[in-house]
């Protein structure tokens, strides 16, 4: 068994964009597999872990969630540019998926509800300020950067994870099987 | 009316124009009236009632006389010599007639010279008529030989002798595709039916172009006549005229000629004594571009959708109401009268080996004189740019010739030797198309013109097969994002792919043709292309660029991933 | 329900019936023989009369005709030349075919959407002005090319279609006049000597 | 009846007289993606997604709207063909809103099966996001044009077996629409039966019954082929 630390374990991170963290509840539910990947890869990155600032040099990152405001192009960039092989994970990182269910409004609309003043206290119900600008449209990854593997759908389940990540390991590309790429 | 009645109708009516000292004709077409045309007639024959010169000059309402963008046309013809005016006014047109009647020139009016070449160097045969005779009488047309070949045919020849010549003619369909007219004429003939029609596609919806809408309105009674003899060789009773709807005046003539046709006889029931019998009818189309193809332009015919079906069957087979039906452009079947009442071999010696005849062209935009010109198939692209049109104006240089509407393509100025004819020009990867040439200059920018075909494709597609459908939408959005600066170079690429699905996958011809403005754009302004992409510059200056997004901040994603506005609702 | 009231024949309203514009619809389904393959011809009839075609003419048109009511409305939103809805009282088309584009129509047609505050196809809230636009009239000898009210207006530019649609609002009318002179260049080529 | 041999695949079959080339490549156990295809209805060769290759022809043509003829070779699974069919299904999924995780037919849907099939994991191309509506007017069943694909199966089935011909198409191109008689709400047609072959016979969710929840909207695939049996040996009568 690898120790934590030792360089033959590939570098590996997850991202959270504009989704629900429903993929990476799917993650673990990898169960007693999760030890496995453990001893194949360090998770230099993750919602699951304290780190700060994306590293540098990752091997492998799963994105969930779709591209839906500044931060996450922002972070999608750094991303991209740190890392060699980037994985869609689950559809709203693949096909924008209820994320981007607002795309059918103007973000105007979609944002005046929270904009309108609350009729007690005066305030607007949410303080726009203090969140990150949203962008037009969300969008799928693949639409702002380019990505390597797509593990579809909502949430994919930990079988369709697994599979991805042990073809990820033996550094093979992703290739689903037919009954593990349907979208929903 | 018997063949001799005929006869008589043509002598009467010479020897009554022969009367005049003068007859003035005045181009009543499209472009010379919204010029100011019908104030130029009415002046002309309020000085000859005011004058009293009735009996010597006849002030006329002809068909189109070619010079479009020059109008209004004025041609005063006395003992056989002609001359023409440009850019009549009711004033220079009182000056014209003041000049005619005193038989001296008009003081500050001259007319174009004799060997003007814009219309000197055509050959006229589909537009013989054309700027000729009044079109609104039969009695003109009759009188300048028409009807003639219907005539010859009804008592001389066979349906098969029909056939016959116009397959030895070389005929090709004068739409877009070049069919050979007379295969199609014997499919028709040789397939099973009670029933069978004839339809004229008049349904010209290339933008740029307007032959058809010019022979419609110029001389309507060649349409019918074409039509009527396609009638005798395949064995229909009925035929149909297609107009598009915005054709009004052309669908007006159409049905004064139908009319004055039954009436005398040449339509309707024993044609000219013979036992043809062969009725016309008219169908308005309503705006649909697709229509001019031959499924959805009979699917429109029968008051439904104009959506294509899959063929074969082939419309020659099951056609309108699941008979034979033939199909044919306007213009192929206004070439008909010549090459019966002339001769097949007089008509295969025009033109090249492979493209026999004449071609009517539409010549717009960036040309000094844009208008209507027919010339042998074969005649370079540079007669008809520099000597025929006179040229690029403003001292601009010549760029490209964009012909064949939506499913064509360019010719870039490398290829002006070009002959334009059927094989040459599919050789350059565009089509002859229904003739329509568009001539751009440098002001012209490359993918902003395939922008705006696939615009046109993607508004026009029918929906009902799914690469025209999404593809050509797909497709603009691409080509938007080229032109606003916003695409990456993996996007061309993607342009491409779309373009060879929509081209191989589509249901019916729009698909099909779709890609090829953007294919012929690419294949020789490539460079124009990557410099909108890579250095997002538009050299024309059409295209408004998106602004140079500020260093790192996902300024290039961004502007990538917002690709441009979507418009569809 | 819309139409819980409705007889399955006599399905049109007394105000329609006694319209005289509705005569030329009759005449044409007249004509016709109430073929059912007559329905764009009768539809361009009732759309000339009335101007659009409303639910209560398509419903009377596809009783007599004996199509089915989808079909009515299928075809009519095909083509683009029927509209649904009332035009303004005056309308402005502007050419977008080929040779108006590369003579540069875009810009008339961005120049009269800003001056009457109003998106291509559409008509101004006061009802006054559609503006729509249209692929190539075959007049591109002129091009570019607008039509008010039916008139043509050759060689137009966005200042001089912003002004006569201006003028074709407050007059009531187009006018009618020659295409404006283009300047002449005399000498080397073609034209006059 | 009689038979005619073609080649499918490097492999000689025979087929029947009149049989549609799809006909003949299904019975002979290969698999050709359709959408819009149906049996029991016309052909309507919409979808292109049974493109088959036919030598001599110059560009593919649909199977189902090609008659099997004698000595006809054809292949129906090269490189191009089955990338046109994924890039064909791309532009299906990109031309709505198809939210396969909370769609009514989520694990039923043709949609989502042929693009799994065909390994569609992502779609390249710029989703439209149009905005559509939801019509759920009728008292039993609901509309839903985020999901439809413009197959006309409802179109057809309507009109060739019920003959009633609600519905039909409006507009054209990417902004085709299928309504009910002259654009009426469902509920206040004033032709619908409510017989609920349209639902039936919808390959994705876009047609569906009301109250059925999300994964629920199971369709029954046979109902058609009962009722054109039913009514050929005339069951239902004495």
């Amino acid at each position: 068994m690898n120790k934590a630390g030792t360089t033959d374990r590939i570098r590996f991170a997850t991202v959270w964009l504009g989704g629900c963290s429903g993929c990476h509840m799917s993650f673990l539910d990898l169960d007693e597999r999760l030890v496995e990947l453990a001893e194949a890869a360090e998770l230099v990155f993750s919602p699951f872990v304290d780190t700060k600032e994306f590293p540098e040099g990752v091997d492998v990152t799963l994105v969930e969630g779709a591209v839906t405001n500044r931060a996450n192009l922002a972070m999608a960039e750094r991303v991209r540019e740190r890392s060699r092989i980037v994985v869609s994970l689950g559809d709203c990182a693949v096909t924008g998926n209820v994320t981007s269910l607002r795309n059918l409004f103007p973000v105007e609309a979609v944002l005046a509800p929270f904009r309108a003043e609350d009729g007690r206290s005066g305030k607007a119900f949410l303080d726009y300020t203090s969140i990150p600008e949203l962008l037009p449209r969300a969008l799928p990854l693949h639409q702002v950067i380019p990505v390597d593997g797509y593990v579809p759908g909502c949430p994919p389940d930990a079988d369709r994870i697994w599979e991805a990540v042990r073809a990820l390991l033996r550094g093979e590309p992703v290739a689903l099987a037919e009954s593990m790429r349907t979208f929903g | 009316m018997i063949p001799a009645d005929l006869r008589v109708m043509a002598e009467q009516e010479r020897e009554r124009q022969e009367g005049f000292r003068c007859r003035i004709l005045v181009c009543a077409g499209t472009p010379c009236l919204s010029a100011g045309a019908d104030a130029v007639l009415e002046t002309l024959r309020q000085g000859v009632a005011e004058g009293g010169l009735d009996a010597e000059i006849e002030p006329v309402a002809s068909g189109c006389m070619g010079p479009c963008s020059r109008g209004p046309l004025v041609k005063v013809r006395s003992r056989g010599k002609e001359v023409i005016y440009e850019r009549v006014t009711p004033e220079s047109a009182r000056q014209i007639l003041f000049s005619v009647v005193k038989g001296r020139k008009p003081p500050t009016v001259s007319p174009l010279p004799p060997d003007f070449p814009f219309l000197a160097r055509q050959e006229r045969v589909v537009l013989a008529n054309s700027g000729a005779i009044n079109p609104e009488r039969i009695e003109e047309y009759v009188a300048a030989g028409g009807y003639g070949a219907l005539s010859h045919a009804l008592h001389e020849m066979t349906p098969d002798d029909v056939c016959r010549e116009v397959s030895l003619s070389g005929l090709r369909g004068r739409g877009g595709a070049g069919y050979p007219t007379g295969v199609k004429w014997s499919l028709a003939r040789k397939a099973p039916g009670e029933r069978k029609y004839v339809v004229a596609n008049g349904d010209e919806g290339d933008p740029g172009a307007y032959m058809d809408r010019s022979i419609m309105e110029s001389d309507p009674h060649r349409v019918l006549e074409g039509m009527a003899l396609a009638g005798y060789a395949i064995g229909a009773e009925q035929g149909f005229v297609y107009v598009r709807g915005e054709y009004h005046l052309a669908g007006r003539r159409l049905e004064g000629a139908i009319r004055d046709a039954e009436r005398k006889g040449l339509l309707g029931s024993r044609v000219l004594g013979s036992n043809f019998n062969f009725r016309i009818d008219i169908r308005t189309g309503a705006g649909a571009f697709v229509c001019g193809e031959e499924t959805s332009l009979m699917a429109s015919i029968m008051g439904k959708r104009g959506q294509p079906w899959n063929r074969p069957p082939y419309p020659a087979q099951k056609g309108l109401w699941g008979n034979p039906t033939l199909i044919n452009n306007v213009e192929t079947f206004a070439a008909v009268p010549a090459v019966v009442g002339r001769g097949a071999e007089w008509f295969a010696a025009i033109g090249t080996p492979k493209s026999r005849g004449t071609k009517v062209y539409a010549l717009c935009g960036q040309v000094e004189i844009a208008g209507l010109i027919e010339v042998p198939m074969g005649t370079t692209l540079r007669e008809v740019v520099f000597e025929i049109g006179g040229g690029i104006p403003s001292g601009k240089r010549f760029k490209a010739a964009q012909s064949g509407g939506p499913s064509g393509g360019c010719i870039p100025a490398a290829f002006l030797d070009t002959p334009l004819d059927y094989e040459s020009m599919e050789r350059l990867g565009t089509i002859m198309g229904s003739g329509g040439l568009i001539i751009m200059d440098e002001t012209s920018c490359m993918p902003d013109v395939a922008s705006f075909f696939l615009d046109f494709c993607r508004d026009e597609s029918c929906g009902k097969c799914a690469p025209c459908r999404v593809g050509t939408v797909e497709m603009h959005r691409l080509l938007r994002r080229i032109t606003s600066g916003t695409a990456t170079m993996d996007d061309l690429a993607k342009l491409e792919e779309l373009c060879e699905l929509v081209g191989t996958t589509s249901l019916c011809g729009l698909g099909m043709t779709a890609p090829n403005p953007v294919l012929s754009t690419l294949r020789y302004f490539r460079d124009e292309y990557a410099d909108h992409i890579r250095q997002r510059r538009c050299a024309a200056g059409v295209c408004a660029m998106a602004e140079s997004p500020a260093p790192g901040a996902g300024g290039e994603a961004l502007l990538h991933a917002m690709g441009v506005p979507g418009e569809v609702e | 329900m819309r139409h819980a009231d409705k007889q399955s024949d006599s399905s049109l309203s007394p105000a329609l019936a006694s319209d005289p514009r509705f005569t030329a619809v009759e005449r044409t389904l007249k004509q016709y023989q109430y073929r059912p393959d007559a329905l764009i011809e009768v539809l361009h009839v009732a759309q000339e009369a009335f101007g659009f075609l409303s639910d209560e003419l398509m419903d009377h048109v596809a009783r007599q005709l004996k199509v089915p009511l989808s079909r009515v409305y299928g075809v009519a939103t095909f083509y683009h030349f029927f509209s649904l809805e009332p035009r303004g009282e005056h309308s402005c088309v502007v050419c977008t075919g080929t040779a108006c584009y590369v003579k540069r129509s875009g810009e008339i047609v961005k120049r009269l959407e800003g001056e009457f505050d109003v998106k291509g196809g559409n008509t101004t809230a006061d009802g006054k002005l559609t503006l729509s636009t249209v692929r190539c009239l075959g007049s591109c000898g002129l091009a570019p090319v607008v039509v008010l009210d039916g008139e043509i207006a050759g060689r137009s530019t966005p200042d001089s279609a912003a002004a006569a649609a201006h003028r074709l609002i407050a007059e009531g009318k187009p006018e009618k006049k020659p295409v404006a002179e283009r300047p002449r260049r005399r000498g080397r080529r073609g034209g006059t000597p | 009846m009689p038979v005619i041999t073609l080649t499918i695949n490097d492999e000689l079959v025979s087929g029947r007289r009149g049989e549609s080339l799809l006909e003949v490549i299904r019975e002979h156990g290969i698999t050709l993606p359709t959408l819009c295809h149906m049996e029991g209805l016309s052909e309507r060769g919409g979808c292109r997604l049974c493109i088959v290759e036919v030598e001599g022809s110059p560009r593919p043509v649909t199977a189902c709207t090609t008659t099997a003829r004698e000595g006809m070779v054809i292949r129906t699974h090269t490189t191009r063909l089955i990338r046109y069919r994924r890039m064909i299904v791309e532009l299906l999924l990109a031309e709505r809103n198809h939210y396969c995780a909370v769609c009514v037919s989520v694990g039923h849907c043709e949609l989502q099966n042929v693009a799994a099939s065909l390994g569609v994991d992502h779609v390249r191309y710029e989703y439209l996001s149009p905005r559509v509506t939801m019509d759920l007017s009728h008292e039993r069943f609901g509309m839903d044009h985020n999901r439809c694909i413009l197959c006309t199966r409802c179109v057809r089935v309507c009109d060739e077996v019920e003959g009633v011909r609600t519905w039909d198409i409006a507009h054209r191109g990417v902004r085709s629409r299928i309504i009910a008689d002259l654009n009426y709400p469902w509920g206040e047609s004033e032709t619908c039966t409510s017989c609920g072959k349209c639902v039936q016979v919808c390959p994705t969710g876009a047609l569906f019954t009301k109250g059925a929840t999300v994964g629920e909207m199971v369709k029954d695939p046979g109902m058609l082929r009962r009722v054109l049996e039913g009514r050929d040996r005339k069951e239902w009568e004495g």
